[in-house]
């Protein structure tokens, strides 16, 4: 594939093109805050705004002539191919015996266009698939969304303060994994191609050739976000600096700390943990039992939720020292075993989104502590 | 299928728990339908009679009288439940275990000496055994109903004992601690209000009571770092359940 | 159970409630008959005190509305309606319309909420001598309908507060968050047809059974020129009252009696204290001529006479006012545009303030007084049942002097069928306070 | 293939009583493109699902070649307690086979020795009648192939024996050494009294020609491995099964995660050496 320049005034116009077929997520503002969320019109983007991220801060302010000067807020492509709250399927149980049915609308096809996605996002959507997609079972619900996206990413040119995905291999910039990669340019966007439906995208609107300057200005301002890239992990300490230390010192003084809230895994890209149970509506139940109808639903849960890893007669992790453990644990180590990559993609969100502002990195490096 | 005989009682409180139950419009007609609503002031003329397959409660044990009544409503019930903060953390009223009473009394009636009232306001489970507690002020509906349900068909009822952030996190809510420095209890207080007070962009202030596990010190040691006083971090915790945070804070979590 | 609290001396014959049911809380009632006579009369409440106003002291301002909700369960927008503004007027801060509008339309979510409760669940039943609304087959339709409307109301709580039982939306200066146009407008075709459904129940209700319990007595409550009341106005009666919210609050004498956890209030008179009357029949009798032409007329041909002088009556003004509420709520919302802002911006300060507001009882009084750093110094709650319970003794009272012969049975159930139709809430009154002299 | 998300419908065809709170159920899936394409093998799991109540994970304790699939359960909470008042006849749902199993390619010109604690015998009856039935057929030569065949079982009391009526039959082909934590006064137990572990000295046994297939609660399995291993059986040869908190059964859900390992996927049955480094870590 090639690629092309548009004009910045223009950039529009994909917006446009894309939600004649498509609907869009991409970033929003909402209170204080920049969401993934449906957006109607290309104005909804938060042109020229920037955060400032701290541990366990977020701060918003406008302050740049660019469009796309912010990074990563809370949300990422999780939100949308495993959402929070999902139903797995319906079931009636009568005296004949019982019937399950599937929902067809969560297999429906909905084409939907993600704009303004980051490298780290894509990298952390490559690892769900991993897990949704490439286990023993396909996730169907998983599958279908994620076959009818399509996305547009764009290459950080400003880190956020908690980003590490350069030491990540993760970004800032997009490799692979997009269907138009978009990068700021001075006086200009320019769109990467990656796949062929990323080119019919661009079918009829005026685009420009691009110049080996631009290509040259778009390697050094990527250079440049990468040198203002404040954190870091030493990938290479991965997985055995975790293997050698379950008993350190460290996870108790973490354990202090943490509040076991769960904030860090709905935030972070990658974790995919989840709890199906089966929700019961008064209306389904007759008078006769056992005759009941309901629905088993799936959402979000945690490593930190205290009955996580309850069993019969025993939780195996009653300590938030434990919990944390687990959860740092398999972001850095157990990862690499399952998946063959750690997993973690470096873009921060639970170091902002901690309430008492824990830091995976620090806490990482920590370990080093004899 | 005979079907269960329930009672609703009341202690001290404000009946808004209870009230749940005649709120929960379109379920209520199914309900008398799966069960037999054998005691229920607020609602029926029907007389205290007889056990009771689950009793519900709702208010906190305030007086010497309400001490043995609750045996007593015990002794009939093969299960008893308690609803709202007040039965399971002695309410708002709780907060005059931390203060004066006879101060209380006089500042509220001319003659506080014609006033029987303990010194304390209790949870239920301070006096009795109790088979299951619903947290809130008030206790949520889907909860209740769950509850209910999960009565009928014999599991024990799936209500979140994790923090209310992951119930705000699934709403997509923007987190008001981290963008808006607002205290938010939402960290250390249990989910199931539907996150509520968030998604009016206001902090939570703890009307579902402690998680499990919950870290309070280090949420107010954060508050504190923030430029909240010591008093004001106690006044955040001092309202509907003072009693399970205060409780939480002495007995410490792992 | 334990019961009443308070037992009396050997009498000739002692009637007892021990518990009075279809209510708010708890409390029973005690009639001693002596010589065909009646000796005493208590309603006894035996709801033990929580002591609100004790620990509302020294709390910030902010927590006034939080707390004092708790108060109640049944109206806790009563009691954020008129802290709030008492708070607000304290700080002096003006709401702009779109606030004032979307407070009103919260309470006419809680009058629909309260009032369809006790027209169809609580009182309802009384009419047709079942002990409860789903205890025969003939009243269940009658009950569903009112779970129809309760719904309704609750549904406008949700939508503005975020649940209907303490909701959580109120702040100072506004709401922590109004909501959208297009939510509000998905109600109306709801609100319409519960509309047109409820003018019908005005004759129905005006059409059941009624005791003759006419009496001359007084009716307070709210008066606003361009309203029915409910946030704003000033505080008038049928027998000549017309002040201020202040000038009420001090001439209102609050007094404890030794059966009753809840204080009792009356009107200082010279050297005497009158009891009176708050509520729906007061606030109908007091301001019918507010109401839209539309309600008018169904008053009119429903046959009911204004103004209302039967205290039993108290389901008839509900039902006009459950009509009014939808009335108001579409109003409110064919005229909503979102406010800019939720709430406008203010400095907290020191002062002293009183507020009444009309909750679905009664007029609900609040005063406050905060320090420097908004932080409550004194405080007084008087609930409109409390302010009821004098005189819901004298209307038994007036009621058994002519039945006093009649049998135990008889007496109870009347009796009680009278405490109902104020629709006491009991846990409301247990926490008042004296004023401080 | 069946969509293994998604639940199946299977009759009760019979129930047999083993011990006050257990029993043995045997299933019969009631759509035939099920049946068809259903296969498991000795070792692995179903999700069985009880529609408003919830799933447990369950081993198969028949052998693939049964007409029925058995699931021998205990009663433990909300699901076990449900099933545990169902009838021939009733229908549940049920979703499966999950996970690894016992490697029957390690055992051949081996001895075998398979302990099982409790409710744990459970996936290794599925084992046992394997070999049982295979020696039946003449032309399988599995059975023929393996050396000697212990059973080494333990359970609380004589009353908690589950399979006690079936043991006589096991003795033919294997030899089978019972204990029991305390008799119990009421009945007559021939049997060991004691812990598992004392079974070994009573087995005349090559450890370094063994291998060991074992199921039962963590504690037991832990001192056993070790007390096997100083006995000169090798790690590698020892397979256990592990139990963990599960919920989707198939490596999505995270919770029965136990160091890196799945244990619904990579799991339940493991080389003892694959997770040995994460056996002794505290709440792992
Ligand atoms: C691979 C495997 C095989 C098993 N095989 C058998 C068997 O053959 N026979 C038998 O009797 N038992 C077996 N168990 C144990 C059995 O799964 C539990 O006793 C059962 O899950 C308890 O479910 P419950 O709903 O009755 O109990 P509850 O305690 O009410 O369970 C409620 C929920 O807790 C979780 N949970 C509780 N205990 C467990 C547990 N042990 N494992 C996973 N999740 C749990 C589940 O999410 C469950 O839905 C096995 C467990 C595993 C992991
Ligand atoms: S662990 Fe933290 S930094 Fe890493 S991907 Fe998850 S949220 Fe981002
Ligand atoms: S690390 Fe932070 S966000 Fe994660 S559970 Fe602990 S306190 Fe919550
Ligand atoms: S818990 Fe709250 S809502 Fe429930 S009765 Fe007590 S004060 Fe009322």
């Amino acid at each position: 594939m090639t690629n092309a320049k548009i004009k910045k005034e223009h950039l529009k116009l994909i917006f446009d093109r894309l939600k004649t077929s498509h609907r869009i997520i991409g970033p929003r503002l909402e209170g204080n805050v920049i969401v993934l969320a449906e957006i109607a019109d290309f104005r909804d983007i938060p042109a020229g705004y920037k955060e400032q991220q701290g541990r366990g801060t977020y701060r918003l302010f406008k302050n740049s002539s660019q469009i796309f000067s912010f990074s990563v807020g809370p949300d990422s492509f999780k939100r949308f191919m495993s959402p929070p709250v999902r139903e797995n399927f319906t079931f009636k149980k009568s005296k004949k015996g019982i019937s399950i049915s599937q929902n067809s609308s969560q297999v429906r096809e909905i084409a939907t266009a993600f704009i303004g996605m980051r490298a780290c996002d894509i990298a952390a959507l490559r690892l769900l698939d991993k897990v949704f997609l490439e286990g023993p079972v396909k996730d169907a619900g998983y599958d279908s969304l994620r076959r009818n996206s399509l996305i547009v990413g764009i290459n950080c040119l400003y880190p956020g303060d908690n980003c590490f995905c350069s030491s990540m291999d993760a970004g800032p910039e997009i490799k692979d994994g997009f269907d138009i990669a978009v990068t700021e340019l001075d006086d200009s966007f320019l769109l990467e191609i990656g796949t062929v439906r990323g080119r019919e995208i661009l079918n009829g609107l005026p685009i420009d050739e691009v110049s080996d300057k631009d290509l040259s200005e778009k390697v050094s301002k990527i250079e440049n976000c990468k040198k203002m890239i404040k954190k870091s992990i030493k990938v290479s300490e991965l997985p055995w600096l975790i293997y050698r230390n379950p008993e350190h010192p460290r996870w108790a003084d973490i354990a202090g700390r943490c509040l076991a809230c769960g904030n860090c895994t709905q935030v972070c890209p990658t974790c995919f943990c989840n709890s199906s149970y089966d929700n019961l509506q008064l209306s389904g139940i007759s008078k006769k039992l056992p005759e009941l109808s309901g629905a088993r639903i799936r959402t979000w849960d945690s490593c930190f939720s205290t009955n996580f890893a309850r069993v019969h007669g025993g939780n195996f992790r009653p300590s938030r020292r434990a919990r944390y453990r687990q959860w740092m644990s398999h972001k850095l180590a157990y990862w690499i075993d399952q998946f063959g990559s750690p997993g973690c993609v470096g873009c921060g969100r639970c170091i902002t989104w901690c309430p008492v502002g824990i830091d995976i990195t620090q806490e990482l490096e920590a370990l080093h502590a004899r | 299928m005979k079907r269960p005989r329930i009672g609703v009682f009341k202690f001290t409180s404000c009946d808004g728990c209870q009230l749940t139950i005649l709120n929960m419009e379109d379920e209520i007609l199914d309900i008398l339908e799966l069960f037999d609503i054998a005691y229920f002031r607020e609602a029926t003329d029907k007389p205290l009679r007889g056990q009771f397959d689950m009793s519900i409660v709702e208010g906190s044990i305030s007086t010497n009288w309400q001490k043995e009544d609750i045996v007593d409503v015990r002794e009939r019930s093969r299960h008893l439940i308690t609803i709202g903060a007040c039965a399971t953390s002695g309410g708002l009223q709780a907060l005059r275990n931390w203060a004066s009473l006879s101060s209380y009394k006089k500042y509220v009636y001319p003659s506080p000496d014609m006033i029987t009232a303990l010194s304390t306001s209790t949870p239920i489970s301070d006096h009795v055994y109790v088979d299951y507690e619903l947290w809130g002020c008030p206790i949520n509906k889907d909860a209740l109903s769950e509850t209910l349900l999960s009565f009928l068909i014999g599991k024990k009822p799936g209500i979140p004992r994790y923090s209310l952030c992951m119930e705000c996190k699934r709403h997509g809510i923007p987190c008001i601690l981290v963008s808006n420095e607002e205290p938010c209890l939402g960290p250390i207080t249990k989910a199931g209000c539907g996150a509520l007070c968030t998604s009016f962009g206001r902090p939570c202030y703890g009307c579902f009571g402690p998680k499990d596990d919950a870290n309070i010190e280090s949420l107010m040691r954060y508050f504190q770092n923030l430029g909240l006083t010591q008093k004001g971090c106690i006044s955040l915790l001092d309202k509907m359940n003072s009693y399970a945070y205060r409780k939480v804070r002495i007995e410490g979590s792992k | 159970m334990h019961t009443g609290r308070c037992e009396l001396k050997a009498a000739s014959k002692i009637i007892k409630v021990d518990y009075l049911s279809r209510v708010e809380g708890e409390g029973g009632l005690v009639i001693e008959i002596k010589d065909g006579k009646i000796a005493r009369l208590h309603v006894n409440i035996f709801e033990a005190p929580r002591f609100f106003e004790s620990f509302l002291r020294g709390r910030p301002y902010s927590d006034v509305m939080d707390f004092t909700a708790r108060i109640c369960g049944i109206c806790p927008v009563a009691y954020q309606m008129s802290s709030v503004h008492a708070i607000e007027k304290i700080f002096g801060i003006e709401v702009e319309k779109p606030i004032h509008e979307l407070r009103r339309l919260l309470y006419c979510g809680e009058w629909i909420e309260s009032h369809a409760l006790h027209i169809y669940l609580l009182n309802g039943p009384d009419f047709f001598g079942i002990e409860s609304a789903w205890a025969s087959r003939e009243y269940l339709p009658i009950a569903k309908k009112g779970l129809t409307f309760k719904r309704l109301g609750n549904k406008i709580l949700d939508i503005l507060g975020g649940r209907s039982v303490h909701p959580v939306s109120i702040r100072i200066g506004g709401f922590y968050k109004t909501p959208g146009k297009k939510v509000l407008a998905a109600l109306l075709p709801e609100l319409k047809r519960a509309y047109e459904e409820s003018l019908k129940e005005i004759k129905w209700a005006a059409g059941l059974n009624f005791n003759d319990n006419s009496w001359n007595t007084e009716y307070v409550s709210l008066t606003h020129q361009d309203e029915y009341p409910m946030n704003h106005g000033s505080v008038a009666s049928n027998k000549g009252l017309n002040m201020s919210m202040e000038k009420f609050i001090e001439s209102v004498q609050e007094y404890q009696v030794e059966y009753s956890t809840a204080l009792h209030s009356g009107i200082k008179r010279d050297s005497s204290v009158s009891p009176y009357i708050v509520g729906p029949v007061s606030r109908l009798n007091l301001n019918h001529d507010r109401l839209p032409s539309e309600i008018k007329n169904v008053i009119r041909e429903s046959g009911i006479s204004l103004p209302i002088t039967n205290t039993q009556m108290g389901i008839i003004a509900r039902s006009v006012e459950l009509a009014y509420a939808f009335y108001e709520a579409i109003r409110i919302i064919n005229g909503y545009d979102e406010p800019d802002k939720p709430f406008v911006d203010f400095e907290k300060g020191a002062g002293e303030a009183v507020w009444i507001t009309e909750a679905p009882r009664g007029i609900l009084i609040h005063r406050y007084e905060l320090d420097d750093a908004g932080h409550v110094k004194s405080c007084t709650i008087i609930p409109p049942t409390s302010q009821n319970f004098g005189h819901m003794e004298a209307d038994i009272y007036r009621f058994l002097q002519n039945n006093a012969d009649k049998s135990e049975d008889f007496i109870k159930k009347e009796s009680e069928k009278i405490i109902r139709s104020y629709d006491p809430c009991i846990s409301c009154s247990v926490h008042v306070m004296k004023i401080e002299k | 293939m069946h969509d293994k998300s998604i639940p199946f419908e299977a009759t009760i065809r019979w129930i047999k009583k083993e011990t006050r709170d257990t029993a043995t159920y045997a299933l019969k899936i009631n759509s035939r493109d099920i049946q068809r394409t259903y296969a498991f093998k000795p070792g692995q799991f179903n999700m069985l699902y009880i529609p408003g109540i919830g799933e447990a994970p369950i081993s198969i304790s028949s052998a693939p070649t049964d007409h029925e699939i058995m699931h021998t359960i205990r009663i433990a909470g909300d699901v076990t307690t449900y099933i545990s008042k169902l009838n021939a006849g009733d229908v549940i749902g049920v979703r499966g086979p999950f996970g690894s199993n016992w490697p029957l390619e390690e055992i051949e010109d081996r001895d075998l020795m398979i302990i099982a604690g409790g409710v744990g015998i459970a996936p290794l009856r599925s084992v046992i009648r394997h070999i049982l039935m295979s020696g039946r057929k003449k032309k399988s030569p599995s059975q023929s192939l393996i050396g000697k065949k212990f059973i080494l079982y333990g359970a609380k009391t004589p009353k908690d024996m589950i399979f006690r009526d079936e043991f006589p039959r096991y003795m033919d082909t294997f030899q089978v050494f019972l204990t029991v934590d305390k008799a119990d006064p009421e009945e007559y137990w021939r049997g060991e009294v004691g812990l598992i572990t004392g079974l070994l000295n009573k087995v005349s046994f090559n450890p370094l020609n063994t291998v060991v297939f074992m199921c039962g609660p963590e504690v037991m399995m832990q001192s056993m491995t070790k007390e096997l291993i100083l006995r000169g059986v090798p790690g590698e040869k020892i397979f256990i099964s592990m139990e963990r908190n599960m919920n989707c059964g198939m490596g999505v859900c995270g919770h029965c995660m136990f160091g890196p390992k799945f244990v619904c996927k990579d799991g339940p049955i493991f080389r003892f050496t694959d997770i040995e480094g994460f056996l002794g870590i505290k709440e792992i």
